[in-house]
């Protein structure tokens, strides 16, 4: 089980130990976020795609996040893992959780992470499309553009 | 001149063919390199759109070209 | 495994029969919320808790709710379960999950669920304190004063 | 004359002993049918907080009383 607040996983994530890794006595609310890889985006059908990511540089940023929503708002705990590699339609592409004692802190601190991981971590997101069309995905600005 | 370890990502690296390479330069700082390698490579994405990071941290374009450094080129993030 | 959209369940209850239900290939992101028993509640400490309902009216105005959250908002679904009977510190006693295209809506729709839940549905939390004391819980107002 | 079937919960239920009971009453709506059950237990939540549902279905205080409905009287809920 890795014990940092951001990773990068290169194989489908068990959800089990991440939950229990989250669970404190002090916390009465638990919100949760998770992207899907969906089957389409923006109108083109998807078939599948892949993250790559530049991992080193990736990591610190991401738990930069972590320690900034740990800063900002009043939790628990917050965690984060992100996928790289090859996903099919439906896999999880990024889990968010985050616990504290009330739930508006639990909402805003979870939204407000994966606002910040989608604008400044370095993944990247290559889609392959049912018209055998392929390509990198670089959003004018990524904010509130995407799922 | 310095020699400095460039790294490319997504649309930059199926552009350059590489990951990365060794690249040799008189450049005064990270916006005047990225020129250079744009225009050999024919990189269509305008600085204005990249960050830049040095040994794994981002970096500022005006910093100078130091030898011996790993300086990536980061296009728009598309995670989550 | 129940198939309506919001229930009581009065032993404790497996979260990923839940989450396969909200899969959905159009799904880009789920958001979900769960309220777990604390070890306090207002600075007194607590030991356990027991949730009561009117069950007919309960299951109908959460009903009303899921499905007034589906018109409001866009999504691919949305679904409650909220525990009966008693729970121990760290027990879950709510879960919202809600699934759509995009994580505005998901986010937007699961706050606003267990926002309405808390306020209006017929149920009510009988709280066991560290000194021997118990009592019903009555809110001046239920809205955001509580997990 | 109407009989009619009350339910109680949580605080009024420990107050008055018991889930429900049936009750004879001449009382003209469902806020006169309250303050007579409230001055019999001694409840202490005043009409004004709560919420009365007949068989089933949320209503109006000012509802008339039905001979032979279900009758619940809903105090502030704390689910959730």
């Amino acid at each position: 089980m890795d014990t940092r607040d951001f990773w990068l996983a290169d194989a489908p994530v068990d959800l089990a130990p991440l939950r229990r890794r989250a669970q404190h006595d002090r916390a009465g609310a638990f919100a949760s976020f998770e992207g899907w890889v969906r089957n389409h985006n923006e109108g083109r059908p998807v078939h599948g795609l892949r993250y790559e990511s530049y991992v080193a540089l990736a990591e610190a940023e991401g738990a930069q996040v972590i320690a900034e929503a740990r800063a900002k708002f009043d939790l628990c705990g917050a965690l984060c893992v992100h996928r790289i590699g090859d996903l099919a339609i439906g896999d999880m592409a990024v889990w968010v959780g985050v616990t504290a004692a009330h739930r508006g802190a639990a909402f805003d601190a979870c939204r407000w992470i994966i606002d910040e991981i989608k604008d400044r971590v370095p993944i990247w997101k290559h889609e392959r499309y049912a018209d055998g069309d392929a390509g990198w995905l670089h959003p004018e600005t990524t904010r509130g553009t995407d799922a | 001149m310095s020699t400095v370890h460039l790294l490319y990502f997504a649309s930059l690296r199926d552009a350059a063919g590489q990951g990365g390479e060794a690249w040799t330069t008189e450049a005064v700082d990270l916006r005047a390199l990225y020129a250079e390698v744009q225009a050999r490579h024919g990189f269509v994405l305008p600085v204005e759109r990249l960050r830049v990071a040095v040994d794994g941290a981002f970096a500022r374009w005006t910093d100078p070209v130091r030898a011996g450094s790993e300086i990536a080129f980061i296009p728009p993030v598309s995670g989550g």
